[in-house]
């Protein structure tokens, strides 16, 4: 019973992070059918901005600083203006291959610029583990939880409570329709590349102490915040959520009482039983297919 | 004799909302039947349960007194019910002949003979002869996307023709043709009911053209029918007029 | 195809008959590759880029080929016959991944194709009493046919050159035939389809089944090309890169795989010459390459050409082409 | 097609730059090895250790005064691309070949390599490869059926386990050291209550600890890449597991003890090669190496580092650029640190291409990795 608890709660942190990365993923799909595959090394890159900042001298508060306004000039304004508009028209394909050439161009670059080696990377908050029932979690996936649930909570007052949420909104469910109505639909989806740049710095800082920096970090990230992000819903914030912890606490229980050599299997298995039953996702909203 | 196209009590709801309350409607095989209504009247969401798009949660169809209630449209375009689309449906990428030889190349054969048959299924005569009927012939080597509204519309007429059906639905077939095209649409379509003896089903908005085609007309509102009976009574049906003046 | 197209395909067709005589054996793997995965990408293109249907599991099909020969051609089985099985099996798992794109399209589709793949890799590592798991299978036999012995790099390049040649033949067969038409109305528009008589699910299906099959024996190529096989080759980086040579090369274009591929396979290599960067200086080339043209290399000129076209004759141009 | 006509040439001239135009005055020994995807971390250490040998030699004039001529190839850490750049080099007549350092890369690879005569000095750990009866393949560091059995006695001898646990990460060198160990287990009836598999990239070891807290074993034995390690080590201490933790080179490693922080401490276990070993030359190489590179170096590093010297060496006893007397001589020779100081310790290489050294027993105490024996050579 106190193992199941262990599982239970660290699956929980687990699922917060991936909860957090399948925000900004589900964001970037709703507002502009950007699919991106480049996600995880989103993920990956900024924790080497602070890094980075940090060698060259700069206090870990300024070096934070630093990596968030880079990620987001680089991941959010550059990545939309170099990658995502020039190809937006012309479907979701080549903008598929696009994301998917950036993250081996990110990760490449991450790699030869500053190491192959895994690094350690500061903590925002003091390491200590912590007791609740019989089950041990450390202050920083507490951290990594408060911070998911504070995200998507606020978020999800944005988008609803607010007149620029409500434009993101229209935006995202029908641009044409919006752009009637007199939204500055260019603008909300700039701010959804933004809002994504920076929730994947702020996913980057908190992850990093635990998972530590390492160039190859996103591909294990990326996958699993697709995975979150189709099982809660592609087109719900707060499904992200729901989607983030299902996977993590459901990776830790098969690993733990089925097979740790098909611990990979299982959220796969129920990402396809949730596409073909409820394409929406678990909280999605059904997307009108035209016909 | 037994109508063609039969359709008795179908309903069918979207959530808690009726889109189509009880219909029940005959056709007899030659008719030209018109069907009339406001916007959200159910028009669109009938045509799609006959044609099995929608599945009515209450009610049955009946072609030539077979039950075809839940069939697939492919299945039931193969028993000769085809139909067009309010909005444009045509190939655009495919070429004006290849759309009408797609159109027809279903109809006959196996997949097999499909595949090692010849490239035309043997439908180019009969393409040529549909394309000229609609006067397309200039344009056969054309990509479908390249024509002009009014032209989609005629091929797209083509297209529900090529394969010889008895029954026709055609949904808003006027809307958005100019009216030199509308006219050579309307005797067209007079031109294909006399020579092959079809039966149609027409939703229309734009009266004159439904008065001009014709022979019977029937006008829903709230997913119910409100009035039934030959054109020009319909036309002063007080409860039609309500309906339309209504919204 | 024009005068022009008919041209330069001949001219190719004499390059990739000419071009082992003047290559090192390095040369020689290098467009053996080429030939093997060009089956492949034809079968996704089939799929994706006719019928429209996304999918993100050739890369695990071709692996699922690739181990049919490496275990039953040791057994003693006729590389021929394993060469069909492979073709056989791959159609009909192919055939059965197909019935989730009844119910689902585009991103999901490509999940649940994408999941697939990763599945497969799993089986093909855990399960070792069968596939000698993450160990993989060493010294896969090149095969004698008809006294032909292909374990010469040149020989087996002519093999796979001629199994590529047959293989793209029957699909421009097919693509000429009704069902290439049924494909494409697949694409642009199935409830159209489907209303004109197509029966949607069975070309779906069949899209489907034909696309994996040709991975299945791309892979039945693979095994004795390369000849050492592991679970980590098929995993979701290779789906990836055929779908990439796919796009690049112009999906929904039948020279488009050809292209993509040789692209994919030269590129890397060529930029080799900027030592360490070369992957990154791969991947923005191939972001150029698709902002410059998001419809493929062929797809530009497909497009440039009807440019022309509309400035004669008042045709719009046409943007999509890029599948769904 | 337009493409693959403008193409076409293509396939000629990138094997022309690809082909160095060497000289007379160099000798040509490609390096084939994981400088990108999963391997990276073990083929750049190998690399950098490589380049820092190369540079030394280089500086005093070269092997039979000749300069040492190491394009880098990658195998983008797989078999398929290994083979082809094998292929690659061995189209311009290499002297010896160096790398890969994956099993799976290296298995596929020795088949040319034995095909065309020219010797492989490889990283690679998988017991297999020196099995097959190549006499053109050597290794760099002890192959798994000698690094395990070593292990394998600790277990027995100094932990006096009965019952062990063993968690590996599932890569073909996490899964053959796991097979190996089962084995050696078996042999010295020692119980394995728990086998454990991890990916290869996984972050979150929660579950794994869960399960090994729930077996009943004395000690557990850790085999996992780096930063798995880490994690793991830090996981376990979170959640306290009080077994001894036994590792393999990898999780004594400094790399590991500096990202596991103080979960590192009380690792114990046997160390093939390490910069840490109580051996002047090796802290010394280790110095420059860090300078140079501004990195601490792993067994890795060494590896590369030795490789080259095994090389320089063996060449100047035979006197000539010549890949099968290489062969020849390489097997059985034995290089001390007096002949050749490159070579950092004592190193036998027997008739499989299987290398000897002395190595260690160590453990992790506060922050340091600390050799408390050293195991003689197995020759020995």
């Amino acid at each position: 019973m106190a193992s199941f608890i262990q599982l239970l709660v660290s699956g929980l942190a687990t699922g917060a992070i991936y909860a957090l990365i399948a925000v900004g993923f589900t964001l970037l799909w709703q507002t502009s059918q950007t699919i991106n595959f480049a996600q995880g090394e989103f993920v990956m890159l900024p924790a080497f901005f602070v890094l980075a900042a940090m060698n060259a001298g700069a206090p870990f508060w300024l070096a934070v600083l630093i990596g968030i306004s880079l990620s987001v000039l680089i991941l959010g304004i550059l990545f939309k203006v170099v990658v995502v508009d020039p190809m937006l028209k012309y479907g979701v394909l080549p903008l598929v291959i696009s994301t998917i050439a950036l993250s081996l161009l990110l990760k490449e670059s991450t790699k030869d610029f500053y190491s192959s080696q895994a690094q350690p990377f500061p903590a925002l908050v003091p390491a200590i583990d912590v007791h609740v029932f019989d089950a041990v979690v450390s202050t920083q996936s507490l951290a990594v939880l408060a911070v998911a649930i504070v995200t998507v909570v606020s978020l999800n007052l944005l988008l609803n409570r607010t007149r620029l949420g409500r434009q993101m909104q229209a935006t995202a469910q029908n641009a044409t329709l919006a752009r009637i109505l007199g939204v500055p639909v260019r603008r909300m989806v700039l701010y959804t590349f933004l809002l994504n740049a920076v929730l994947v710095a702020i996913a980057s800082i908190l992850v990093s102490p635990i998972y530590l920096a390492k160039f190859t970090n996103g591909e294990t990230l990326g996958m699993a915040a697709f995975i979150a992000a189709i099982v809660g819903g592609f087109n719900q914030v707060r499904g992200a959520i729901l989607g983030g912890i299902i996977l993590g606490v459901l990776d830790n229980l098969s690993a733990a009482y089925i097979s740790s050599q098909y611990r990979g299997a299982f959220p796969l298995i129920v990402l396809i039983i949730v596409i073909l039953l409820r394409p929406q996702g678990l909280l999605g909203r059904i997307e009108e297919r035209s016909v | 004799m037994t109508a063609v196209l039969e359709v008795s009590n179908i309903r069918k709801t979207f959530g808690g909302i009726v889109a189509v309350d009880d219909v029940s409607l005959k056709v007899p095989a030659g008719e030209i039947l018109g069907i009339i209504g406001p916007n959200g009247s159910g028009k669109s969401t009938l045509f799609n349960c006959v044609l099995g798009q929608l599945q009515p949660s209450a009610g049955e169809v009946r072609i030539d007194g077979k039950l075809t209630t839940g069939m697939r449209p492919c299945d039931l375009n193969r028993l000769g019910v085809s139909r067009t689309f309010q909005l444009l449906q045509v190939f655009p990428q495919l070429s004006v002949r290849d759309n009408l030889i797609l159109a027809g190349q279903e109809h006959q054969g196996s997949m097999a003979s499909r595949l090692f048959g010849r490239a035309d299924a043997g439908l180019s005569d009969a393409a040529g002869e549909m394309i000229e009927f609609f006067g397309l012939s200039h344009l056969v080597h054309e990509r479908a996307g390249s024509l002009s509204y009014g032209q989609q519309k005629l091929l797209d007429a083509a297209m529900a023709f090529m394969a010889g059906p008895r029954l026709v639905l055609l949904d808003e077939p006027a809307g958005g043709v100019n009216l030199t095209m509308l006219g050579q649409l309307r005797e067209r379509l007079h031109a294909y009911h006399a020579e092959r003896n079809a039966t149609f089903v027409v939703i229309e908005h734009q009266m004159e053209f439904v008065m001009a085609l014709c022979t019977r007309v029937v006008a829903l509102a709230e997913g119910r029918v409100i009035a039934e009976g030959a054109p020009q009574d319909i036309r002063r049906n007080p409860a039609v007029i309500e309906a339309y003046l209504g919204h | 195809m024009t005068r022009f197209g008919g041209i330069l395909v001949a001219i190719a067709a004499v390059t990739a008959v000419a071009a082992p005589f003047f290559l090192k054996p390095f040369g020689i793997f290098l467009i053996s590759t080429w030939a093997v995965l060009t089956i492949a990408a034809i079968g996704l293109n089939l799929t994706l880029g006719y019928a429209g249907q996304i999918s993100l599991a050739q890369g695990a099909f071709v692996g699922i080929g690739a181990y049919t020969v490496a275990l039953l051609t040791p057994a003693g089985v006729p590389f021929f016959v394993a060469f069909m099985a492979a073709g056989l099996l791959c159609f009909a798992i192919g055939w059965i991944l197909g019935y989730p794109a009844l119910r689902v399209q585009h991103h999901y589709l490509a999940f649940v194709t994408l999941a697939f793949t990763t599945l497969v890799f799993l089986v093909l590592r855990n399960e070792e009493w069968l596939t000698n798991g993450i160990y993989g299978i060493t010294g896969t036999p090149r095969p004698n046919l008809l006294g032909w012995k292909t374990s010469g790099a040149r020989d087996f390049y002519f093999l796979c050159l001629g199994t590529l040649t047959m293989l793209s033949l029957a699909t421009w067969w097919m693509l000429r035939s009704p069902w290439g038409r049924a494909f494409l109305a697949l694409r642009e528009n199935p409830i159209r389809a489907l209303s004109l008589g197509l029966d949607t699910r069975r070309y779906t299906l069949m899209a489907f089944a034909i696309g994996s099959s040709l991975g299945g024996l791309a892979g039945a190529l693979y095994a004795p090309l390369v000849q050492f096989i592991e679970p980590n080759s098929f995993s979701f980086g290779l789906s990836f890169n055929l779908l990439l040579m796919v796009i690049v090369g112009g999906s929904g274009n039948f020279f488009g795989p050809f292209v993509g591929v040789l692209i994919a396979v030269l590129l890397p290599e060529w930029l080799r010459i900027t030592q360490g960067y070369y992957l990154i200086a791969y991947a923005a080339a191939v972001m150029v390459i698709l902002v410059f043209c998001p419809t493929g290399v062929l797809g530009l000129i497909e497009r440039t050409r009807r440019l022309v076209r509309h400035k004669v004759t008042g045709t719009p141009p046409l943007t999509s082409g890029a599948g769904p | 097609m337009l493409r693959s006509v403008l193409f076409a040439p293509v396939i000629v001239t990138s094997l022309g730059l690809t082909s160095p135009v060497h000289a007379q005055s160099t000798v040509y020994i490609p390096a084939i090895l994981e400088l990108s995807g999963a391997g990276a971390v073990s083929g750049t250490n190998f690399r950098d250790g490589m380049l820092l040998a190369i540079d030394e030699i280089n500086a005093k004039g070269g092997i039979l005064g000749k300069k040492i001529d190491t394009p880098l190839l990658d195998t983008q850490s797989d078999a398929g691309t290994s083979r082809a750049q094998v292929q690659k080099v061995l189209d311009n007549k290499p002297y010896v070949i160096i790398g890969p350092v994956f099993s799976g890369s290296v298995l596929v690879d020795m088949l040319l390599t034995q095909q065309a005569e020219i010797p492989e000095i490889v990283g690679g750990e998988a017991a297999a490869i020196t099995q097959k009866g190549n006499p053109y393949i050597f290794r760099t560091s002890f192959g798994q059926q000698f690094s395990i059995p070593k292990i394998a006695n600790y277990m027995r001898d100094r932990i006096k386990a009965k019952t062990v646990a063993v968690l590996w990460v599932n890569n073909d060198f996490g899964k053959g050291g796991r097979d190996t160990f089962i084995k050696e287990m078996n042999s010295r009836d020692i119980r394995v209550v728990a086998d454990i598999s991890t990916e290869s990239g996984q972050t979150d070891f929660s579950a794994d600890v869960v399960k090994l807290k729930g077996a009943t074993a004395d000690a557990i034995f850790v085999y996992l890449n780096e930063e798995e390690s880490a994690r793991f080590l830090r996981e376990a201490k979170k959640q306290g597991i009080n077994k001894p933790l036994i590792g393999e080179t990898t999780l004594l490693g400094q790399k590991v003890i500096d990202l596991a922080g103080e979960a590192a401490n009380g690792v114990r276990g046997h160390v093939g090669l390490t910069i840490d070993a109580p051996i002047p030359a090796v802290q010394e190489f280790a110095a420059r190496f860090k300078m140079r590179f501004n990195y601490a170096c792993d067994h890795n590093g060494i590896k590369g580092y030795t490789a080259v010297y095994f090389i320089k060496h063996v060449t100047e006893k035979i006197r000539k650029f010549d890949s099968g007397a290489f062969a020849e001589a390489a097997h059985g020779m034995t290089i001390t640190p007096k002949d050749e100081p490159g070579i950092l310790m004592e190193a036998t290489w027997d008739k499989n291409g299987d290398i000897d050294r002395i190595s260690f027993l160590g453990e992790v105490v506060d922050g340091k990795q600390k050799i408390v024996k050293t195991l003689p050579k197995l020759g020995k």
